[in-house]
């Protein structure tokens, strides 16, 4: 499913992020990469969904390789991973409802009852359905996060994505969110969790890559989280 | 078929909702661009009414032949004839003595001074029309004396260093008008162009989002140029109906002054979408290409 | 006091970093202000040279009465001093049938014509000119009644029909040439105001952190207020140049064409200055008053 | 030093945000204000440095009150409160030493060389000094959120106000900045930060506001922390 192999990379002014990394995830696997904070672990999702490209080595996701992959193509890998951005990235003219539609509207193979329905769906199992006509800027921290969420499981992703799930969220909703990406995986959707709070993994006991200063120092432990 | 036919929808409604979310981007917009379209089209109403007034001044410009006292009919019919052979000379009319009576009292409302001489002391006279692209004052001359020369002419009139002048001030107003023309074309091209750019770049937040998501380049284009068009549209018929209202004020003044002709329209409308819609395209292509793929 | 001189350098490089930062914004500014900037420049040049032909066709304007063969040097002294007490004539230039000769020659460049005919046919005359503002073709044809009916005076030309389409032509233009340049200055200056206008909302986010980090009004606005000047500052130097090109270009041509006059010039500079502060300050009082304080 | 006086907050479509909060802060405290997401943690922070009004009731900030404060007397208000916002609102065109200089040149008192000094100095707190030429996007989420707490230390507030200061920070690197939150309060300033963390007032054992659905349900406990 995700397989990186010998992975770099370098940003401008020499700066390593990635330091030759290697792993490898089979289908509906859940990951959860911790690590202090400018590990590297927005750098490796990143990798993922394309926004950069190695410096040197290659990222697989899908059938997609990163060396090989033509622009036209992006988008299609795109549609089929679910990303949740550490700083949300929520269009600030839309309401939540269409921030979360947005993936939808963009895949073009639903109809307007459909895309209600599903986005619904996807509001509730964050606990957000009564905020859907909000903008942006009228929730919460911990509820821009929630939306973030909700649009990167709304269009059921092959892979999904969430980078600092948790980082706006109290005890309580963080867990239920925990929860809501477990069931996605028990589901089938390989997951790849990063967050600098090791209590997550450690309670639920599931894979771990642990990552500082951009190389992989652990990689294992848990059981098939399942 | 009904899910793309949601997706026109969707098209559309983005459109709307593009202008409607951002009010102060799009009024700025839209005055730019009708502004620099109402320069154009002002432009455009100069340019059709000097080349009509052009056209009429080279129209009336002709040589008056008179005609000795006495000149019997049939030696009028050889000096017609004689005059006709002229290759310049387009058409030849007779103007007797009472028709140029006739016209003198009309242009003077007044008989008083001729009734006090008692007599018709006017010439008969031919009015002489040269063929289109034959009137240049040189030309005028030439002509003039050829015909002057003629036995049973009298005096020929033509306008003189005159004709010169209007001839030379034509053809600076229209060198100038089409410079000017080509100048404010292309510049309001560019700010057309670059207001509608202007507004994509306020907004490469939510493009750069839609990216990440997964939108492919023309997705998202969809909506802009949809709203780019529109918006030159909306401006292109504002400027008119400006330019409408400024012809109107001013026709009050000078009655004769023509509004633009349908040609100078559709010129003036497919301009602005085309600057419209280019501005549309390049800001995108800038915004789609920018930070990764 | 140190810290205040501190402050001004912080201006400047933030004004300076402004354009460097937003490299396609900027750019995108400067096209638009200078593509408006040089539309209003050659509507400027426009009016400036048709106001100069118009001055130079004026001042050509004139009556020649031609005088009766032997006309005594007594009655012709009392022939100016009438023209001259005439209230519309500025000056009485007489041109003996030598002179007339002289001037024939020199405008053919041949003299076989007169030789042939072994006398000077050529009738002396009195160039008549009129004060300004009394050319119209109206006061032109008066005082040619009154020349014409004096003793000695054998015939008067003035150019009748085509004084007054000159006359007609010139007005026409005048108008016109007000109406477009009062248009495309507004235009310009919604366009240069606008322009600087997205400029500023682009960057909203930017001022919005500044008011919530305690930055006053005033102390947000400098760096935008001075980014416009200079915008639009360069803006019109580069029209001018460009201006000047055309210009160039344009006078190989037509050789009489002016340049824009010193006063022009100023008025076209100041003009932009203030759209671009103006559209700036507007911009900016948007922005500022939105959300809360 | 802060004083809500029956505090009372309505955004639109009838959100009660705050309801009826009363409390009140002396000089140089430090006060956690803790709750689930949603709670009005941020709104509650948003009047201390009024970027938001109250809709019915007062606040009061040093000699400035809500009610009567002149809108030009605000970016005073401000220049004395440091704020650490939720979303970080670092300016995208400059890099962070630019960004934490901006209330040092804002308050135009200082020359270039104690600027420089004093944003060396706060930088160094956050542990940022190798990044201060790097623009926002360069940074990782942490590192931005570090940015944030320098600019709003640098300028000796005498209000601190810190919204989820290390929510995007892993443990070790949180703890290191409630440490520097603790010695910037132990220097005199008072401090207030709203968090859905509860495990660090209960470490640090300080005093506490307990939130929730808008109405203060708990505050007090702890001892002064000094
Ligand atoms: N575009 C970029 N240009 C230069 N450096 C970058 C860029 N993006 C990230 N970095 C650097 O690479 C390192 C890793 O960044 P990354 O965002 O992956 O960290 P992270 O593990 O997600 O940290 P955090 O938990 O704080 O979000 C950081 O030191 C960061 O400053
Ligand atoms: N501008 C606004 N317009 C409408 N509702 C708002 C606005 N700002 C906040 N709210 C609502 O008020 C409530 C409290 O918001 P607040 O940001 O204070 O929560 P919070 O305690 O900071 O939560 P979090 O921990 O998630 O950041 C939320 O339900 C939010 O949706
Ligand atoms: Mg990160
Ligand atoms: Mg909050």
């Amino acid at each position: 499913m995700v397989r990186f192999f010998h992975v770099t990379k370098i940003f401008t002014d020499n700066r390593v992020a990635l330091n030759d990394v290697n792993f490898q995830m089979q289908d509906g696997e859940l990951l959860f990469v911790v690590g202090p904070s400018g590990a590297g672990k927005s750098t490796l999702l990143k990798m993922v969904y394309m926004e950069e490209r190695p410096t040197s080595g290659q990222v697989i996701v899908g059938g997609f390789l990163s060396t090989t992959i033509s622009p036209d193509k992006i988008p299609l890998l795109r549609r089929r991973v679910g990303v949740v951005f550490q700083d949300f990235r929520l269009m600030q003219d839309r309401t939540a409802f269409e921030n979360v539609a947005l993936p939808l509207r963009i895949s073009g193979r639903f109809l307007g009852t459909e895309i209600k329905e599903r986005v619904m769906n996807a509001l509730s199992k964050v606990g957000l359905c009564h905020r859907r006509n909000a903008l942006p800027r009228e929730l919460s921290g911990g509820e821009q996060q929630r939306v973030g969420i909700a649009r990167a499981i709304v269009n059921n992703p092959i892979v999904l994505l969430a980078d600092e799930p948790t980082g706006n969220l109290d005890f309580g909703v963080g867990r239920e969110i925990i929860q809501v990406i477990c069931n996605i995986n028990a589901a089938g959707t390989a997951v790849i969790v990063a967050t600098h709070d090791e209590r997550i993994p450690m309670e639920l006991g599931c894979r771990v890559a642990r990552i500082r200063e951009g190389r992989l120092t652990e990689f294992g432990g848990g059981f098939a989280a399942r | 078929m009904k899910a793309s036919l949601s997706k026109v929808f969707y098209f559309l409604k983005e459109t709307l909702r593009g202008i409607g979310r951002h009010k102060s981007l799009s009024a700025a917009t839209l005055i730019s661009t009708v502004a620099s379209l109402l320069i154009f089209g002002v432009i455009l109403l100069v340019t059709a009414n000097v080349q009509r007034a052009a056209d009429q001044l080279e129209k009336r410009k002709g040589i008056v032949a008179f005609i000795e006292e006495g000149v019997s009919g049939e030696r009028l019919e050889y000096l017609k004839s004689r005059i006709e052979e002229i290759p310049e000379v387009e058409s030849v009319t007779f103007v007797s003595k009472e028709d140029a009576l006739e016209e003198f009292r009309r242009s003077l409302g007044t008989e008083e001074f001729l009734e006090a001489l008692g007599t018709n002391p006017l010439p008969a006279s031919f009015d002489v029309a040269l063929k289109e692209g034959r009137r240049a004052a040189e030309v005028l001359e030439k002509v003039s004396s050829v015909i002057g020369g003629l036995k049973g002419v009298e005096e020929v009139s033509y306008g003189g260093t005159w004709a010169a002048r209007l001839d030379r001030l034509l053809r600076t107003l229209a060198v100038f008008n089409v410079m000017v023309g080509v100048i404010v074309g292309l510049a309001v091209a560019f700010i057309v162009a670059n207001t509608v750019r202007l507004t994509v770049l306020a907004r490469r937040e939510s493009i750069e989002i839609m990216k990440v998501v997964g939108a492919r380049a023309g997705f998202i284009k969809v909506p802009f140029v949809l709203e780019g068009m529109l918006h030159t549209l909306i401006s292109a018929v504002v400027a008119l109906i400006l330019l409408y209202v400024a012809h109107e004020a001013v026709s009050f003044r000078l009655p004769d002054i023509i509004f633009l002709p349908p040609l100078f329209v559709t010129l003036f409308v497919t301009w602005g979408l085309i600057s419209g819609v280019v501005g549309t395209q390049l800001s995108l292509k800038e915004v789609l290409r920018k930070r990764g793929s």
